[in-house]
């Protein structure tokens, strides 16, 4: 009667703009993350992963989808995630 | 309210933009602001800068600041291109018209709109020496 | 700091004047502000409006504005169309623009200008009916 | 030895603009004023040959060449005075 494994696990893409895809090595990583994980676990996993974007921690934005989150946002199954530098257009 | 947003790597045309305007006759004022690339980004000397966007959630979010604009002033239109991809120092890499009734809120909504950008539009900047 | 007044009667051509802009590698915003003559002045609807200017006077005026933009802030070029005589609904009545470093001085030069305009430089209008 | 009169008479040049041709039923004209005469003495006077001006004094600009002057200003032989109601550029 237990669920599988993989109920628990939940899968969000996770995209990088800006120089934080030199801090990372890499535009985009897919995360597995526990059912229920706010995007601060993410961000703590993706630290351990990438370990050049702690130095930014404080000033990265984040986004789900096309809005900007906060940390507390609770993620879901197949969230597109992005973390970026502050923006600079103009 | 008339939007026109375009993000792109194409040139911006001040010419063919201004030739396309649309204005009703209760319409006083235009205000008109386009940023161009400077050859410094502090002390050091650039050719050009550029410009990466997250264009959907740019798009998005120019919209949520075009809404917000719509409720704070009576704004008959808004066009704003935003250039991305390498623009050369000299050559512009944002336009923005605002038409509206009298000057105050043409200037006041465009201001607004370009510090509002500013912090929220995804868009990054890279300098190339 | 490059100056260019024109008060004249001609038709204010935008397309002309954005095509003889100038502007060096430091400068990074250019404003620019169309005033645009509206089918209402109160609760009247006009057709049009005559404009007449005092225009020695009113030249010397504009330039002492100029004079005091110059010290005020660092701005590379102002350029100022003011049509007088007869200017119909729909048709730019002002043009300014204003190229400088940043747009804060820009919006700033730009907005005081205008506002210093209205209280200083002897021109008049007069609706149509 | 005395000056003729004269003397002590000097003419300035009168202009009015906007719809100050309107109350005075014209663009111009020469007044001839004392000596020493400031800018207020020649108001009155104007007042007096042009009625419809004494509603608009408190808001009537003065201009002496191309440059305003307050009501205190002395005026001078061959001075070319405009009066004007409060400007509307733009």
């Amino acid at each position: 009667m237990f669920p599988p494994l993989n109920w628990l696990i939940m899968r969000v893409a996770v995209h990088f703009y800006s120089y934080f895809k030199e801090l990372t090595g890499c535009a985009d990583t897919l995360e597995e993350i526990s059912d229920g994980a706010a995007i601060a676990d993410l961000q703590n996993q993706l630290t351990k992963k990438f370990p050049k974007l702690a130095s930014m921690q404080k000033s990265t934005l984040i986004a789900v989808g096309v809005e900007y989150q906060k940390k507390d946002y609770v993620l879901k199954e197949g969230d597109e995630v992005s973390l970026f530098p502050p923006v600079q257009g103009g | 309210m008339i939007r026109q947003l375009t993000i792109s790597s194409e040139a911006i045309d001040e010419a063919k933009l201004i030739s396309e305007r649309t204005m009703s006759p209760g319409m006083g004022a235009v205000i008109y602001f386009l940023g161009v690339v400077r050859d410094a980004e502090g002390a050091e000397k650039i050719s050009a800068i550029t410009y990466e966007a997250f264009s959907k959630m740019a798009e998005h979010q120019f919209h949520l600041l075009f809404d917000e604009m719509e409720k704070r002033w009576p704004i008959e239109s808004i066009r704003l291109v935003h250039r991305i991809g390498v623009v050369k120092v000299g050559e512009p890499s944002l336009w923005v018209e605002i038409v509206a009734p009298h000057r105050g809120e043409a200037f006041a909504a465009c201001q607004w709109l370009i510090d509002e950008m500013k912090r929220v539009v995804p868009i990054w900047k890279k300098p190339i020496i």
